[in-house]
């Protein structure tokens, strides 16, 4: 059965293939055409190929009175930077070039006027030359802009991108009381240099990539090198290498397609939008992977452990972090485990309830028509329902539906008998447990399963829970981030990574990077923390 | 890819035994929470009562519509187990007892049937905790003790009597709390006779059953511990008085805290407190002949002064309140040695046990006889008190009165 | 009856599960001890649910280890 | 290989902890205080004692050509046919054991925890996980091992602490009061129920890092689990007192209802269950693991995991019929249990180091009869 399948696929694909380059007419992007000498055919190339478009504007100068030489500027409306083009490209052409040409003939030769151009007049630093059409296209789909002359089968390119951009601002899913406020955002220029801000190092390395075959979109790796282990950045480069898909329009598809296990709800890829999370994940040795439209930057590879962490742990004093980090392991716990220890416990082992709780909870579900599993399932699908129109509204009406959420749960179903008063309070803690997890995807792999304990708990008890726990955990054993165990350093446990694991220690004494993460240069430092002035 | 089918087929087989599972879940409010069992002699058969707890009337905060907060069923049968399923047929829930916070034991099946034949079900339930107290309905049936209602305070009668029994061990010392696992071990134990607390109505009974009796302040009819009973095997042989209990439960070294009252020289009596009280018993082969030792040994404190002539700060005074107490426990312990060796002839005191771990040799010997050995055994008793302090007031205000 | 209709789903169940692969991978060995211990497995139950009695390993191995057993334990009794 | 995981000494260790303390510490405590009452944890010292020297014969053949795991070894020295044929009976050795653990768990869930459902889901259900985790491979099961243990020393560290108030230092007395002979006898449970099975950590040897540490790990592990078995029948005694606990068919879970710490911190027997779960399961899981393994072996099979869902769906019958009731299987456990595993745990091991000896085969040569296994 599998075969046939394989084969099955295999001759669609021959069929897409074939059917592609069926089509003269239009110019799949990854030809090279040479450039024509004629401007006109270049002009009628372009706008047949971007099918005449009207953001596409065709800036038609003539240039030179005397022989009657015609130049083009090709740039898409919106992507190129109108304020910079003519105070920096048209201005020297159409002034400095008319008083050079007083002096000699600078025209006679266009390929002479083109070289003139880019190496005397044009006050623009990004200059390149552009030999075939795919450049040509590509290039002005970015957002730069073309510089063609008659009479020359080249052009230039010049740098000229200037969109409409969000600019830095505070990062949403992620925030934190002390620590910046700075966020990445849609540009990968602007974050990459907001990472090269934090990391002054000349081994912080940068490769880019074009990943898209229509989107083109630029997906930029950035580690430091020296610290970073080859073995995972030459995996990071297979696997990339190997995406074969028509668009990249965010991260989360790279993240999909270069993750090691897909069948898992566990995310083995972290993500962040926070420069300092990323700056940190760099000096530890990971490698972050930028991608050009999104504020999400990719970090790997990402360990279990690495998602209950926030960036703030590091700027609060070692004491204080310690204690949320292990508030945050509770809430791990509690939002995973809260409903189906209420329903193992209160459905099948009521004689771990002290009386008095146990004739309490008893006299509060007098009425209620529901088995507690149902009665969870119920409640937990009603705040999921609440939770997702809280994040998909518009701010303004938010307030209504808490409102509406808290009284129709909280009390109007508890009073009608239709659910006990303590479901309500189980799943109201588990619910404000699930948000102190501080990655997003973490908490949703958590819900998940969450559903799937409940289910356990409902038919085999603590005994049911006990065992679910044990499979996810010989689950998430058997995972890998990019060759590294996922749940390391628990298992395989490293006695020197629990530093900064559950707990952290002071900085100071935090004098090692992660093990199995950078396998060279292990050492950050010799930081003591600074000694007590001397007592006289 | 075969992982992932195989992650399919997991799920599958999982939620195909989970559909069909679901046997032993009970929602809480299926469950008859069963606070008190009692057991009594029907004839040849046995007629078990359970006192269940009703959780709206117990638990609601608006004080409830005034029906009963507990629910006492009543079913026989040829076994204990028949007549708790055939409780089935009153009960519209399913009896639970893991919450089971008393035992009561009807006084006629205790010296007639014998307790052991309704004990092993709940040894062997596992369902049953090992943590309830087990008492002997003294001059009454179990019945009608779980009907009592009427008590102040709880609103679970068996709590109270769990919580009074607690408490009056502590502070009383004539009570003991038994529970099953020690009870067992004693009833099999040929060096050690089970020893349990009596439960006794005063006042009318039939007054308490109704929940009128909730209302009123005076609380008549009353269950109050008192005596306990003596077993031989697994047959209740006598009952101890309260002095005698005391002086039984000073020898399995029970006692954790009581009041003794002296007699002062010319009128009125002292309150001595005993506290941290701790019995250390001996025993010794010497020739093939047993001899037993018990040494109490106390702290005290004075507690209460109703007589004038007393002066608390001489030394001599301290003395004579001290030798007058130890005269007082060793009477006591003695009074209970002689019951149980003359009139019962049952070691309830475990003197078997201590000889068995002193000398095993001649344990093995004895131990099928070892009633006969017990009723001529030696016992020497020492008592040690210190008394301490005297309250928060030195000599008693009684005394300047007289002045 | 619906138990062993139960255990026959059960078993095509594995089978649809490691064929495919043992065949895509041309594991001929491991397919025939596969099917063996399936056959065997799947029969047993159905034997087992159908309440024939089936023969305990404690009693083989009760027979054969009697003397051993009485040898050791008389001398420690 | 079959097995191309590789397991370090750490994980290696509280394998043997998990598997040493497993099921055993539920039920061996019952059995020591029926043969040898009072001085049930003399038995056990003695017992665990006599252990640690039969582990340690287990990692002298471990060391010997420690590339091959038990059934290699067996086929390399006794030569290919006998060789299979013992490995075969060993393969019936870790089987049956398996199908008694997989007992114990249903009938302790079925007894304790959930008196309506039929044994056989509850062993469906745990078996489910079991070949979950032997399909995974060695190495996640060793890594869930190591985030597992410190939970179960947790609970067991509260049962450790909360009891010591629920004393009765009488219970152990007199001591010696039968001689020497039942505290033997109550030994001899000890060293076959969990150290003789103990010899199928061979299967699993070659695929530790270093054998020196492999060694030494064992040998520290059974040392561990082994002393926990002598606290738990401690306890028992003192707390529980010999008559109740030979009574009781599981004396510690009785010993976890008596914890009660300011009387709210009580009635948590049902988590300390949950410490047994997770060590029954790793007993479970090893030995399920072991004889798959190892029956593909014997077949000289490239790949195990397809063994398993057939040899689970056996092994669920065989738990069944393996005793008609829980009665006759505690009175087989004393009868035949220690001469059974005797056969295999101390017999055979001789036999192959006096083989081996004899026809002088010495790690060194080169592996030239495992070619089979491929990989």
């Amino acid at each position: 059965m599998e075969i046939i399948l394989v084969k099955f696929k295999k001759t669609i694909k021959k069929l897409l293939k074939s059917e592609s380059t069926a089509h003269p007419g239009v110019t799949k992007i990854g030809d090279t055409k040479p450039l024509k000498t004629r401007l006109h055919e270049n002009i009628q190339f372009i706008k047949e190929n971007l099918g005449n478009s009207s953001d596409l504007i065709i800036r038609e100068i003539r240039i030179s009175k005397k022989n009657n030489i015609k130049l083009a500027i090709f740039y898409t409306d919106g992507l190129a930077d109108t304020q910079s083009l003519n105070n920096f490209v048209l201005e020297p052409l159409m002034l400095e070039m008319r008083k050079m040409e007083f002096d000699q003939d600078i025209y006679s030769n266009p390929n002479v006027a083109l070289q003139l151009m880019k190496d005397e007049v044009l006050t623009v630093s990004g200059i390149t030359d552009v030999v075939d059409f795919d450049t040509l296209l590509t290039t002005i789909l970015e957002g730069d802009i073309v510089i063609l002359m008659d009479g020359s089968a080249w052009g230039l390119k010049v740098g000229m991108r200037g969109w409409e951009d969000r600019g830095v601002q505070e990062p949403s899913a992620q925030t934190v009381i002390r620590g910046p406020k700075e966020g990445f955002s849609e540009s990968i220029r602007t974050n990459t240099a907001l990472i090269r801000r934090r990391i002054k190092d000349p081994n912080l390395w940068l490769e880019t990539k074009q990943i898209g075959e229509r989107t083109k979109t630029d997906v930029a790796l950035m580690f430091i090198k020296g610290i970073v282990n080859d073995k995972v950045l030459d995996e990071v480069h297979k696997r990339l290498d190997r995406i074969n898909i028509d668009g990249i329009l965010e991260s989360g598809y790279i993240e999909e397609l270069i993750q090691d296990e897909t069948y898992t709800p566990f995310p083995t890829v972290y993500n962040t939008e926070r420069p300092d999370a990323i700056a940190a994940g760099l000096l530890e040795g990971r490698i972050a992977i930028l991608v050009d439209g999104t504020p999400f930057v990719l970090l790997v590879p990402a360990l279990f452990g690495q998602f209950l962490q926030s960036s703030e742990d590091y700027y609060q004093r070692w004491d204080i972090s310690n204690l949320i980090r292990l508030l945050r392991y509770i809430a791990l716990a509690i939002s995973l485990l809260g409903p189906s220890l209420y329903i193992a416990v209160t459905t099948f082992h009521q004689e771990m309830l002290p009386t008095p709780l146990l004739i309490s909870l008893a006299a509060q579900r007098e009425g209620v028509p529901f088995p507690a599993f149902v009665e969870a399932l119920l409640m937990e699908v009603t705040f999921e329902i609440l939770r997702e129109a809280g994040v998909r509204m518009p701010r303004a009406i938010g307030q209504a539906v808490s409102i509406v959420g808290a009284l129709v749960i909280g009390q109007a179903a508890v009073e009608a008998g239709i659910v006990s008063a303590a479901m309500v309070i189980v799943v109201a803690i588990t619910a404000i447990s699930s948000f102190v997890i501080p990655s997003f995807n973490m908490a949703i792999s958590i819900r998940i399963l969450r559903f799937g304990l409940m289910g356990f708990a409902a038919s085999f008890g603590l005994l049911g829970v006990t065992l679910g726990l044990i499979a996810i955990l010989l689950h998430m054993s058997s995972l890998r981030s990019f060759g590294v165990p996922y749940m390391s350093p628990f298992g395989p446990f490293n006695p020197s990574d629990q530093k900064d694991m559950i707990f952290r220690v002071p900085i100071g004494k935090m004098l090692t990077r992660p093990h199995l993460i950078s396998q060279k240069n292990e050492t950050r430092g010799q930081n003591e923390p600074a000694s007590k002035p001397e007592r006289e | 890819m075969i992982k992932r089918k195989f992650y399919y087929a997991l799920v599958s087989i999982i939620t195909l035994t989970m559909l069909t599972g679901c046997w032993s879940r009970t929602e809480l409010n299926e469950l008859a929470i069963t606070v008190a069992l009692g057991i009594d002699q029907s004839g040849d058969q046995f007629k078990v009562s359970a006192q269940v707890v009703n959780p709206g009337e117990v638990a609601s905060q608006k004080g409830g519509s005034g029906n009963s907060p507990v629910a006492t069923y009543t079913a026989t049968g040829e076994t204990v187990y028949e007549a708790i399923r055939k409780m089935t047929t009153k009960v519209p829930r399913k009896i639970y007892g893991a919450h089971l916070r008393l035992l009561v034991i009807g006084e006629e099946l205790a010296s007639g049937k014998g307790i052991g034949k309704a004990l092993d079900l709940l040894s062997r339930d596992p369902e049953l905790r090992t943590d309830f107290y087990i008492v002997v309905a003294k001059e009454t049936t179990a019945e009608q003790v779980l009907k009592i209602l009427s008590i102040p305070l709880e609103r679970i009668p068996a709590n109270k009597i769990f919580q009074s029994l607690e408490t009056s061990e502590k502070a009383w010392a004539a009570t003991a709390g038994v529970t099953i696992d020690e009870l067992i071990s004693d009833l099999v134990s040929k060096g050690h006779q089970p020893l349990l607390t009596g439960i006794q109505i005063f006042g009318d009974p039939k007054s308490g059953e109704s929940t009128e009796s909730l209302q009123r302040s005076s609380t008549e009819p009353v269950l109050t511990f008192a005596d306990m009973a003596a077993f031989k095997q697994d047959k209740l042989i006598g009952w101890l008085n309260e002095r005698e209990s005391k002086g039984a439960n000073y020898i399995t070294n029970k006692v954790h805290s009581t009041i003794v009252s002296i007699p002062c020289t010319r009128d009125g009596m002292l309150g001595i407190e005993v506290v941290r009280s701790k019995t250390k018993v001996s025993g010794s082969v010497k020739n093939g002949v047993p001899k037993m030792n018990v040494s109490v040994q106390a702290e005290a404190n004075v507690g209460e002064v109703e007589c004038s002539e007393v002066d608390l700060s001489k030394k001599d005074t301290i003395a004579e309140l001290e030798s007058k107490t130890e005269e007082d426990i060793k009477r006591k312990i003695e009074a209970a040695i002689t019951k149980a060796q003359a009139d019962f002839k049952t070691d309830i005191f475990g003197f078997g046990e201590v000889i068995h771990r002193e000398d095993p040799k001649y344990w093995n010997q004895y131990k099928m006889k070892w009633n006969e050995e017990f009723v001529e055994l030696p016992v020497k008793v020492d008592v040690d008190i210190k008394i301490r302090r005297s309250g928060s007031v030195g000599n008693s205000f009684l005394k300047s009165l007289k002045e | 009856m619906l138990a062993s209709i139960g255990i026959v789903v059960t078993a095509l169940m594995m089978a649809v599960i490691e064929v495919p692969y043992l065949l895509r991978k041309r594991l001929k060995r491991e397919l025939w001890a596969f099917s063996a211990l399936l056959a065997f497995g799947t029969s047993l139950s159905i034997l087992h649910v159908l309440k024939v009695p089936l023969p305990s390993p404690h009693e083989w191995i009760a027979f054969l280890y009697k003397p051993l057993s009485d040898v050791i334990y008389r001398t420690l009794q | 290989m079959i097995e191309r995981g590789k397991i370090n000494d750490n994980q290696f260790r509280v394998l043997v902890i998990l598997f040493i303390f497993g099921p055993a510490v539920l039920l061996e405590t019952s059995l020591l205080a029926a043969a040898a009452k009072q001085d049930a944890w003399i038995s056990a010292v003695v017992g665990v004692g006599i252990g640690l020297l039969i582990v340690w014969l287990y990692t002298k053949i471990g060391s010997k050509f420690p590339e091959r795991n038990l059934f290699e070894k067996l086929e390399y020295v006794f030569g290919k046919w006998i060789g299979k044929i013992v490995s075969l009976l060993f393969f019936f050795f870790f089987f049956q054991l398996a199908a008694h653990i997989l007992r114990n768990i249903g009938d302790f869930v079925t007894v304790h925890i959930m008196p309506e459902t039929p044994i056989h889901f509850v062993e469906i259900i745990f078996l489910c996980i079991v070949i979950m985790g032997v399909r995974l491979g060695l190495e996640p099961i060793a890594r869930t091992g190591e985030i597992l243990f410190p939970w179960v020393i947790f609970f067991f560290f509260i049962m450790i602490v909360s009891l010591p108030p629920e004393f009765k230092i009488e219970n152990i007395k007199p001591v010696f009061e039968g001689g020497i002979k039942p505290i033997l006898k109550g030994s001899t449970t000890v060293i076959a129920f969990p150290f003789m099975e103990s010899i199928l950590f061979l299967m699993i040897y070659p695929y530790v890092n270093k054998i020196k540490e492999a060694n030494k790990a064992f040998f520290t592990g059974a040392l561990i689990g082994g002393g926990v078995l002598i606290l738990i029948s401690v306890y028992t005694i003192l707390v529980l007192g010999a008559d109740f606990t030979a009574r009781n068919v599981y004396p510690s879970y009785a010993l976890a209802k008596k914890i009660n710490i300011a009387d709210f911190f009580q009635r948590i027997e049902a988590i300390v269950a949950g410490m047994w779960f997770i060590s029954i399961f790793y007993k479970l899981t090893i030995c399920f693991y072991a004889s798959t393994v190892g029956l593909a072996q014997i077949l000289n099979l490239k790949e195990y995991r397809s063994l398993t869902l057939p040899l689970g769906m056996i092994m669920v019958v065989l738990s069944i019929i393996i005793s008609p009731s829980m009665a006759e299987f505690m009175s087989y456990l004393p009868k035949y249990e220690f001469p059974f595993n005797l056969t295999f745990g101390l017999f055979f091991p001789l036999l192959f180091l006096v083989v081996a000896k004899i026809r002088k085969k010495t790690g060194k040569e080169p592996m030239n009869q495992t070619k089979g296994d491929g990989l």
